[in-house]
Parts: C-alpha cells; structure tokens; sequence
C-alpha cells in the first residue's frame, strides 16, 4: 500500500511534467489545428535560455524563467510567420511536414552552436528539500511542478474562456474567414496563441531543466511525443484533456515500470492508449461530434 | 407490392426528439415527396432510412427485411440510393470516375485480376466505361466526363449525383432538395427528368423537397412531417388543404 | 496512360542512377590524398540519438591528429582527418564507410556502438581497410558467427564479458553483494551486453538476481523502477548505462533512500556524473574502466590537459578511446612503417604493450586489446581507483 | 480511347518489358564493369528501398487517406522474419522476402481492423504507438538478439532483387489504384460518408490499403536486412516512419511518381550532405521547410507525371490532349 502510494506520487510528478508540455501543444493545436512537432524543440530552446541566464547572468530561477518565456514567445511568434504562416491554406499533412522541419532545425542548430553535449544546471538553482510523509518520499520540485502544472492549465483555461484575447482565438478556431468578417485579426490571434504556447513549453523547458538538472539538444524529442500523445490521449485541443491526459500517461508509465515489467513500459503504455482511444475515438474529452450529413 | 415500410422510427439527439414514432409506405415504381418546415427531421429519416445514422427504435423494413441499423454500404447494396442536400461529390475526381465509383458495388472482376491485369480486368474495365458513359449521356454530362467534378455548375453537380445515385442501381431512390438552387427553368427539367426515370428504370422515388411546385407536381402521395411526427399524409389536393399542414407551415414563423 | 506513366517512372529511376554515377565520377576519380598526407576516416555519430557521445569521440580523435602532425607527422607525412556523420544508424554508417574507401583512406576510426560498427564490417572486410572501434564492445564486433577473426577490425575498449564479469566478482567478493538487481538500458546493446555477462558470472557465484528491470535512452525519471527496486531489498545494484541516464537515476535512487552500493561500466566515465548526481550521492558507487582521469600517469594528465586546453571541458571515456584509438593506428603506421593498409592491418594485428592513455594495451587475436581494467570508486566526488586487475 | 490502350495492350506490354530490361542492364553493366563502385551501390540499394517505402506509403497516406505514422513497424516485421527464415531456418532469399512480406502484412491486418476506425491524428498517434510496440517486442526476444539486433546477416539482396522489387510494388499498387478497387480506396479519402452510401464498405478498403502497404513495407525491410549486415530495433522507431512520411507529402499525396522522385531527392540529397557532418541536419531541416512553403501540395500535387505532361512540358502547350 506505501508502495502504491509512492508509485502514484511519482506517477503524479511525472505526469505533471508531461501536462505541462501537453498544455501548449493541444492550445496551438486547438486553435489551429496545427500538429505543432517543433513544441518539444521549442521547450529545449526555453531550456537552455533558462541555463544561460542562471550560470552566465546569475539571475535566480524565477527570472531565468521570464526571459525563457519572452525568448520563446518571441521565437514561436517568428516560427509561425516563416514556417507556417504560408502554409495556413495548405493541408494540415503539409504543416506536419514543416513542424518537422523545424522541430530538426531547432534541434541541429543548436547542436551546432552549442554542441550536442549536455549542460548542467548549477547546484542550488533550485533549493531541493526532500519530505517524508508516512513513508512516502516527495520533494519541493514535485509539488512545485505540480502545482504549475494545475495553475497553468487554470489561467490557461480562463485566457481561452474568459478574455477577448481568448474568445478572438475561439472565433479562429471555429473559422477563419468568419472570424475576419467579425473584425478579428486573424494574424495577431494566431501570433498570440503562438507566443503563450511557447512561453508555456518554454516554463517547462526551464522546470524540467531544474528537476532533471541537465538539458541538452535532442530532450524535447521523447517528452514531445509524449505530450503529444497525453494531448490526443485527454482529447486534443482541449486544455483540461491535455493535463488530464498527462496524468493519466505519467501513472500509466509508473505502474507499468512498478508493478509490471520496465523492459515492456512504452509498449504497454501504448497498448493502453491505444485502448482507450477504440473506447473512445477522440479522447477522454473530445466530443465526438458526427459529421452533419 | 410494399417496397419500404417504417413502423414507429425514433431518434433523438442529446434527449431532444427529432424523430418520433415516424410510420411511412412506399410501393415499388411509387413517388413520394417528404415536405415539412425547417428543422423537421425530414433529413434526418434519409439519414436513417440509408443507414448514416442509427435508429433508436422502430423497424425500417424494405423489401420484407428489417434494415434499420445497418450500416450504409449494405443497404446500398439492398438497393437504396440516396443523394444530399449540400451535394457530396467526390469533388476532386472527374465526372466520370464519380458515376464508376458508384458502379464498383457490381464490379465485373476480383482483385486479383486487377493486381494481375488479367483479361477479365480489361473486359470489366471495358463494361464499366461503357455504362458510365451510358449514365452520364442520359443525364447529359457526356461532354463534361474528364472535368472536375467541383468544376461544374451546380445544377450540373446536382445532376450528375442523381447520376451517380442511379448508377448503384437502387429499386428505391432517395433524394434530399434535389431542386435547391435551382432556377424555374432548370427545375421544370427535373421535373421531367425525375417522371421519365421512375418509369424508364421502374424505381421508387422518395423525395424532399421546399419547392412546392415541384412536390405538387410530380409526387402521388405526400408525407408532412413537423417536430418529428408526421401530421399528414395525402395525394397533392388533400394536403394543400389539410389545415394542420397550414399551420405547421404558417406556425413556422411564431 | 497506363503504360506512359509506369515508362515515365523508370527513365526518372534512370536520371536517378545517372545523378548518383555523375556525383561519384567526381568524388571517386579524384582522390583527395596529396601525396605527402595520410588519409584517416572518421565515421562518427554526428547528429542522431547517440550524437553527444559521437561528437566526443571525434573530438578525441581529432586531438590526436593535430598532436601527432604538431609533431612533425608521421614517415615524414601529415595526417588529415576526414570526417562523416552516420546519424546514428548502422546503413548511413556503411554508406559512410563505403565512401570514405572511395576516398583512399588508410584506416577507419569509428563508429562508436557495436552496431554501427557492424554496419561498416562488409565494406571494411570487402575493400580490405582496417577499423578501429574506440567503443564498440560487443563481443560479435571482431568475430563472426564461427568465431573467426574478422581480420580488418580491431577495437581499444573491453569487451561486454570482461566489464559485466569483473563487477559481478568484485560486487560478490569485495562488497560481499548477495541479492542484486539489474537495471539497464532496453534499447542499448552494451548495456544489454554488461547486464547478460554480470547476471551469469553474479549467478555462478551463488548470488541472486532479484530483479531484472530497465529504462530507455533520454529518460530522466526512473522513480517508478527504483521504488520496484527498493522494495525487493537487493544489496547492489547493477546499472551498466552511459552516464546520461545513470548519473540522474542514482541521485534519484539516493532520494528515495536506496544507500546500497551501486555499478556499473565505462559508459559513467564523466565528469557530468558528479555534477549531476551530486557528490555526496555518488558515494559507494563503483564502476569498471580502463584507466581514471585522476591517474597520475604523466600519459593521462597530458591527455587530459590538452583535451581542455583544446575543448574547454573534461573527456569522458569516448573521448579517451578514440584518441587512443589514433595513436595506436599511428603505431602501427610506424611499425609497418608504411602506409599501405594491408601492412597496417598486419602490423594492428601484432602490437604489444602500447602504451595508451587508456592502458597498456597488447592486440589478442580476436583484435581485443588485452590491458588492465580498474575498478573506481567515487569518495565525495572523486574517482579513486578502488581496485586494479591485471591482465591474465 | 480504352478501345485503343485494349487493342494495343500486348504490345504496349512488349515495349515496357523491353524498357525495364534496358535500364536493369544498363545498371548492371555499370556495377558489373565498376562505374558504379560499392558507395554507389549502397545509395542505389537505398534508394530503391526507400522507393518502395515511399510508394506503398503513399497508398495509405496518400490514395486512402488515412495518416498512418507506424510504417517502420511494418519494415521491422518484415526484416525480422525474413531474416528468421533464411539466416536462422536455412530457407531460401525468396521464401524469406515473402515470408516477410505476409508477416508484415498479418501485422497490418491486425493492426488495421482495429485502429482504422479511428480518424486523423488519433489514427496517427495509434499506429505510432503500435509501430513503437513492434519495436519493443523486438527488443525484448532474445531469439532476434534484444536490442543488439542480428548480426552477419549474409548479403542477398543484389540490383536484380532490388529492381524487381521496385517494378513489382509500383506495378501492384498502379494496377490497384487503376482499378474499380482503386478508385473505390480514392472514394474513401474524398469523402467516407458519400462512399459509404455508395455500396462501398470503407471499412474494409481502408483495410485492404493498409495491409498491402504493410506487405510492402516488408519487402522493403527484407531487402534491407540482407544488404546492411545487422538490423536492430532501434533503427526501425518512430523517426524512421517519419522520414517516410516526408518522402510522401514531399512527393505529393496520391502520386506513386512524387513518392518516387521524392525518395530519390532525399536518398540523394542525404548522401550528399554525409560530407558536411556540421550543418548536415540544417540544411536538410531548411530544404524541407522551403520545399513545403513553395510547394505544400508536394513536387507533383496529386498529378502523376506521364509522358503527355512531359510532352506538354516539353513543347510548351497549355491545352489538355
């Protein structure tokens, strides 16, 4: 039972860290319809700006994280004018195929400046204090992370639902050249919606740098596939879904790698989401909504 | 001989009704129109009838066999075809191979003979050309065949998926607003055309359709339908009297 | 139509072929080798999944080069690198290989896993060109399925027996180790390779196995297994994985209060480990290798020295292996004295006690370099050397 | 017009067996008298294996419709088992290619009929994720070597193999999608609710793409395994299905001559890059976002280039013959 306990925390801080990443990914998704593969990548850059302001600058974490966010959003903004912007009417296999190309040129050129190597963030960026509760071990970082998680995902949430930012990215959302006619600049909102993406993936970028203590060129590759799949998983495009679904894959992977066999976790995460996904076609959220005939 | 009978056909969507204890008969060679105000669930019947959704209650029997609940392609293959109201075209392929895709349910030769080019292939190819050909001239789009179909003009297109509809070879065809969009002239034509194809293929016609003229017209018996119920049903005069019809239709603007 | 459309496609595979003869005509007419120059290869995963460690081990390699040409060279010529990414995988690897034949060189060094070497065999065996795999510990790398010497590849590093035995023994004898646990890397063959080889000698001592678990490659989060871990109580636990993922995994194993001692092979060796896993976490871990950077053999401090100097950081044991792997090619040059790759080959083939930054190494005749393995242990951060064992 | 391509159609035969023999001997003397050298021969081989995967992606991704990201699972399956059958059971290249084949495709039946139900991305992610479980099995049997993979595996696959290969896919998936079954598979990727109401089970077209897809994407891992030495799971992940996936929307979906130029463009445009190992991956990265902001609908749209294009092209007239 202790164990068990222990299992779900760290399946929680896990998870956390996968519904962090998945919160930027369904958003841009959501408003869209982009499969934006680069956000892995994206979330590295956020990271490493996060490392260069904390060891050369000297800046404590909570600023290194500020300039990560403005870094990136002011990254993700350019992203979407050059890459993708030209691809708005183009199908949605042809932007995937971009993302692609990005999300490799994010990664290679910062190879290339700053070689493949791994950096590691000075001790003491985040002072770690360790609790234990009843037999369960958690520390700082795990509530701290999980904590932004759920915070994030509330503002994130009341942008989308309750601003006029947010209501223009939903009128985008259900259709462009409707939106246009209603006087929504369609441009901004989109821009907008790449900036707060980016600025999402790049906290976390910053968070998982400091939790894991290294970054290196090639991190946002497995954690985007993941997230990508905690996003389909909670239904994509859906912001509570996303964080849901990281839950949800973050416990899945734990107990897995706890109580069956590590050797097989990925497989029989897959095999589970796969399984959810025939139960439900579009996600634990996602309505499934018919096409009108 | 009843071709099409549907006994106490329900489906509601998120707890609201849109069809509720529907009853209709159609007899084989019959045309029958569907009227009713917007939002009656006419659309939705077609959607039932040819399998796109699936019914909550009630029995869809053609042909003496229940069919309500399968899936689209069988009762295509039963023998119902169907048009939409906002057309669906293959819009990228040409004229012609929107009418042979519709001819694939009688595909003349197996797969193999199609990997392997086999001589029954060139033979079925052969057939299916012909009788496309055959299908578009009747509805004379012969001239258009190597055109995109989303290239057409839209009475073309509304032509071409009656076509394509008939093409399946149904016993029952099944067309929702054939005549939206359609100036008087182009609607007389259909008119016509639709008389001359229930006769010439022996087929049953159920149709909806907002232009009155066009359902006085050509239809033998009427069904009215409102909130998902049907409130009438009739030759022409009866129903153009009927006073609940009336007031459905005039209750449509309170 | 039918038939234009499938003519069309075969003369556009013939435009094709004609690029690629037309790009070769270039590259193979002309070889690149001035006269006075020695040509080396350098076949290294440059970008791809393992491409931190590629790129330290051609920065190895590269370091040697510039020392040996700073010394004037070799049989009065210089040496000149030339360098390809395999992007990690075994086909772009042998096509690498391939063309690096094309272009006249006399030895190839890299790549760096069992795999991709093996990838690059056939082209190195057909094209009669001698390999050097700094890394490559597989025991398949050298021979093949009958067990004969493949008799143009050679390696500088252990083989998987000698590293996962060596830890069992000294894990059993000098920890007094009875209950362990196994956690490696599932898609990496060397940790594979480490784990089979200690499991068996470990069982054959009378140990026990208590769990068999694993991670994968750029995980960071391993709290789930080690909790499994921890509740099966095990005196040791082995971790033969490269220090990416090892150095978080004990810190992480450390903070959920698993203080047994813990293993592992070369692939720790880097000074990343303590700054990840933290000074203090790494006590009571041991791993097996082939020399410390903290010797103070004049051989490694040198190399040590100048690997900053050039790079501005600490090598780790890719690093260590590759610039070892050119300097004892550079013998065999001097020992064939020529350049021929036929009389490097067989000059490869017998070296004995050179002298390399890893060990004093002599070629057996499966081409694995028999020398001296250390097992080190970290005091509050420090590697010392905890053991030496000698080669039979 | 059909009338003509019928009468001809024994002759038209005679003048492509003629063509496809010429080019199968012009490349043979090439490699036979060594114009082509062992460099040359790895791209070629390359490049046709990327030819088939592309191709019979495309059916999938391109004429169907369906976003499948799990089509290095399938080579993975075809790899293994063919090598099963003649390295370790002493069988025969041929019983292995097509052991490996049917392998591939039982996979992708299996695969197929559950997961087709899904649309768009939760489609992608699923066959991803089975693509990812393939993989990991692999990794996990001893037999095949864990992740350390088969090692030695004798050289078999030759220009001949690979050529036939080639001819056969491109040949097997054109007469497909030539045919009423073809246009059937199209219908499906135009519009599922319209192909459905015309008597087409779509269900079971989807089907029938994704496993003759996954046959040959087994062909293309047989061939690959008997010429690079060693296979191991890992160079069968996810990534490998993405290069894929580029080659296909590059080429254009739902044309079988955009899927193979494309392949050849990045076979060749990655064998010329393995000299620059620095900017390597940047420039690949900056080709591709270019490529697809020119050109998003891919090099050849979904047109097919014929002799009447290049014809056209070629005395620059505009009106369609």
């Amino acid at each position: 039972m202790l164990e068990l306990m222990q299992q779900i925390v760290n399946g929680l801080s896990l998870g956390a860290i996968y519904a962090l990443i998945a919160l930027g990914y369904t958003m841009v998704y959501g408003i869209i319809k982009l499969i934006n593969f680069a956000h892995g990548d994206v979330m590295m850059v956020g990271a490493y700006v996060g490392f260069f302001s904390v060891s050369m600058l000297g800046t404590n974490i909570v600023v290194a994280m500020i300039f990560a966010m403005l870094a990136c959003a002011l990254l993700g903004v350019i992203i979407e004018k050059v890459a993708y912007k030209p691809l708005r009417r183009a199908t949605r296999i042809a932007a995937l195929i971009t993302a692609i190309g990005v999300s490799l040129f994010l990664e290679y050129t910062t190879i290339f400046f700053l070689t493949p190597q791994q950096r590691i963030f000075p001790q003491g960026t985040f002072p770690v204090q360790d609790y234990s509760l009843a037999g369960i071990s958690v520390s700082n970082k795990d509530i701290f992370i999980f904590i932004s998680a759920i915070l994030l995902m509330v503002i994130l949430q009341f942008i989308v639902k309750n601003t006029k930012t947010g209501k223009a990215m939903r009128a985008v959302s259900e259709d462009k050249d409707a939106a246009v006619l209603m006087g929504i600049n369609v441009d901004n909102t989109i821009s907008v919606t790449f900036a707060i993406g980016s600025a999402l993936a790049a906290a976390a970028g910053v968070m998982i740098g400091v939790y894991y203590n290294t970054i290196n060129p090639l991190m946002g590759i497995l954690p985007g596939l993941k997230a990508f799949v905690a996003a389909v998983l909670g239904g994509i495009g859906i912001i509570p879904g996303a964080m849901v679904g990281g839950f949800i894959l973050g416990i899945l992977e734990t107990l897995v790698s706890g109580y069956g066999n590590s050797l097989y976790r990925d497989a029989v995460a897959f095999g589970i989401l796969i399984l959810i996904l025939l139960i439900k076609p579009t996600g634990i959220f996602g309505k499934n909504t018919g096409e009108k005939v | 001989m009843m071709l099409l009978k549907i006994n106490n056909l329900c489906k509601s969507f998120g707890g609201l009704s849109a069809v509720l204890n529907f009853n209709l008969e159609i007899r084989e060679n019959e045309l029958i129109g569907l009227i009713g105000p917007n939002g009656a669930g006419k659309t939705t019947v077609f959607n039932l009838i040819t399998g796109v959704y699936k019914p909550d209650a009630g029995e869809i029997i053609f042909k003496g066999e229940n069919i309500g609940g399968l899936p689209p392609y069988v009762i295509c293959q039963k023998g119902i075809a169907r048009t939409f109201q906002n057309i669906r075209l293959f819009n990228n392929l040409t004229v012609m191979e929107n009418v042979k895709i519709a001819l694939h349910k009688n595909v003349p030769y197996s797969l193999p003979a199609a990997l392997f080019r086999l001589n029954s292939f060139y033979r079925g190819e052969k057939e299916i050309e012909e009788e496309a050909i055959r299908w578009l001239k009747l509805f004379n789009l012969d001239h258009r065949r190597e055109e995109i179909a989303s290239s057409l003009p839209y009475g073309e297109q509304r032509r071409l998926e009656i076509a394509r509809a008939l093409a399946t070879h149904p016993t029952l065809l099944i067309l929702d607003e054939p005549a939206a969009g359609m100036n008087p002239n182009e609607t007389l034509e259909l008119m016509e055309l639709i008389r001359r194809l229930r006769d010439e293929f022996k087929l049953a016609i159920l149709l909806i359709e907002h232009d009155m003229s066009l359902v006085m017209g050509v239809c033998e018996r009427i069904y009215v339908l409102d909130y998902g119920q049907v409130i009438a049903e009739g030759k022409p005069e009866e129903i153009r009297n009927n006073k609940r019809v009336i007031e459905a239709y005039l209750g449509e603007e309170v | 139509m039918r038939v234009s459309r499938k003519v069309v496609w075969l003369v556009l595979l013939l435009f094709a072929f004609g690029m690629v003869a037309g790009c070769g005509g270039k590259a193979g007419g002309g070889k690149e080798a001035a006269a006075e120059e020695i040509l080396i290869g350098i076949n290294a995963e440059l970008s791809g999944a393992v491409a931190s460690y590629g790129s330290n081990a051609r920065d190895g390699a590269l370091l040697a080069i510039e020392q040996i040409n700073e010394q004037g060279g070799i049989l009065g010529k210089k040496l000149k690198a030339i360098e390809r990414d395999n992007k990690s995988s075994a086909d772009e690897a042998m096509s690498v290989s391939a063309d690096l034949v094309t272009k006249g060189i006399v030895a190839q060094i890299g790549p760096l896993t069992s795999g991709n070497v093996q990838g690059c065999t056939p082209v190195m065996m057909d094209n009669k060109i001698p390999l050097i795999a700094p890394a490559a510990t597989a025991v398949s790398v050298t021979v093949n399925e009958k067990g004969e010497t493949l008799d143009y590849i050679f390696r500088v590093c252990f083989i998987d027996p000698f590293q996962g035995t060596l830890m069992a023994q000294f894990a059993y004898d000098n920890l007094g180790a009875r209950k362990a646990a196994i956690l490696k890397d599932a898609s990496n063959d060397y940790s594979k390779g480490l784990a089979d080889y200690f499991k068996k000698t470990f069982i054959e001592k009378g140990g026990q196995i208590v769990a068999e678990e694993g991670f994968i490659k750029g995980d960071r989060d391993f709290r789930a297994t080690l909790t499994k871990i921890r509740s099966l109580n095990p005196d040791f636990i082995y971790v033969p994985g490269y220090y990416e993922e090892v150095a978080p995994l004990i810190k992480q194993a450390r903070e959920l209060g698993i203080n047994v001692a813990i293993g592992g092979g070369d692939g720790w060796d880097s000074p990343d480990m303590v700054e990840v896993a933290g000074k203090a976490n790494l006590n009571n871990t041991y791993f097996t290798n082939h020399y410390s950077v903290e010797d103070p053999n004049p051989k490694v401090q040198e190399f040590v020295k100048a690997y900053r100097a050039k790079y501005n950081k600490d090598p780790d044991a890719f690093a260590a292996l590759a610039y070892d792997a050119v300097q004892l090619l550079v013998q065999a040059i001097k020992d064939a004295n020529s350049t021929n790759p036929e009389d490097i080959k067989n000059a490869l083939a017998n070296i004995k006690d050179f002298e390399g930054v890893t060990g004093k190494m002599t070629i057996d005749e499966q081409h694995n370099p028999v020398k001296a393995g250390v097992i080190i242990e970290f005091k509050d951060g420090k590697q010392v050397m905890n053991t030496r064992i000698e080669p039979k | 017009m059909i009338m003509n391509v019928f009468a001809n159609r024994w002759g038209k035969l005679g003048a492509e067996i003629l063509i496809l023999a010429f080019i199968f001997l012009f490349v043979q003397y090439f490699i036979t008298v060594g114009v082509f050298n062992q460099y040359h021969q790895i791209i070629i081989t390359s490049l046709c294996i990327n030819i088939i995967l592309a191709v019979s992606l495309n059916l999938i991704n391109g004429f169907t419709g369906q976003l499948s990201l799990g089509h290095a699972g399938f080579m993975a399956v075809g790899a293994y088992v063919s090598v099963v059958l003649t390295k370790f059971m002493g069988m025969p290249f041929l019983v292995g290619l097509v052991g490996g084949c049917l392998a591939a495709a039982a996979a992708g039946f299996v695969i197929g009929v559950p997961t087709l139900r899904l649309k768009g991305d939760y489609l992608a992610i699923a066959t991803l994720g089975f693509g990812e479980i393939i993989r990991v099995i692999l990794q996990n049997i001893e037999y095949v070597g864990g992740p350390a993979g088969i090692v030695g595996i004798p050289k078999m696959t030759t220009w001949g193999w690979l050529f036939a290969g080639v001819v056969i896919t491109i040949a097997t998936i054109q007469n497909l999608i030539n045919s009423s079954y073809g246009r059937a598979i199209i219908s499906v990727r135009e519009d599922e609710i319209a192909s459905e109401v015309m008597g087409i089970n779509i269900t079971s077209y989807k089907v029938l793409a994704f496993v003759i897809g996954a046959f040959f994407a087994g062909l293309a891992g047989g061939l690959y395994a008997h010429y690079f030495y060693i296979i191991k799971p890992e160079t069968f992940n996810f990534l490998k299905s993405f290069d894929v996936l580029v080659m296909v929307v590059l080429g254009g979906l739902g044309s079988t001559t955009g899927a193979v130029i494309a392949a050849a463009f990045i076979t060749l445009l990655s064998a010329a890059l393995q000299a620059f190992p620095a900017i390597r991956m940047i420039i690949y990265a900056l080709i591709l976002i270019l490529l697809m902001i020119y050109r998003p609908q891919g090099l050849m749209g979904n047109k097919e280039l014929s002799v009447k294009i290049l014809g056209k092209i070629w005395s620059g007239k505009n009106d369609a013959a």
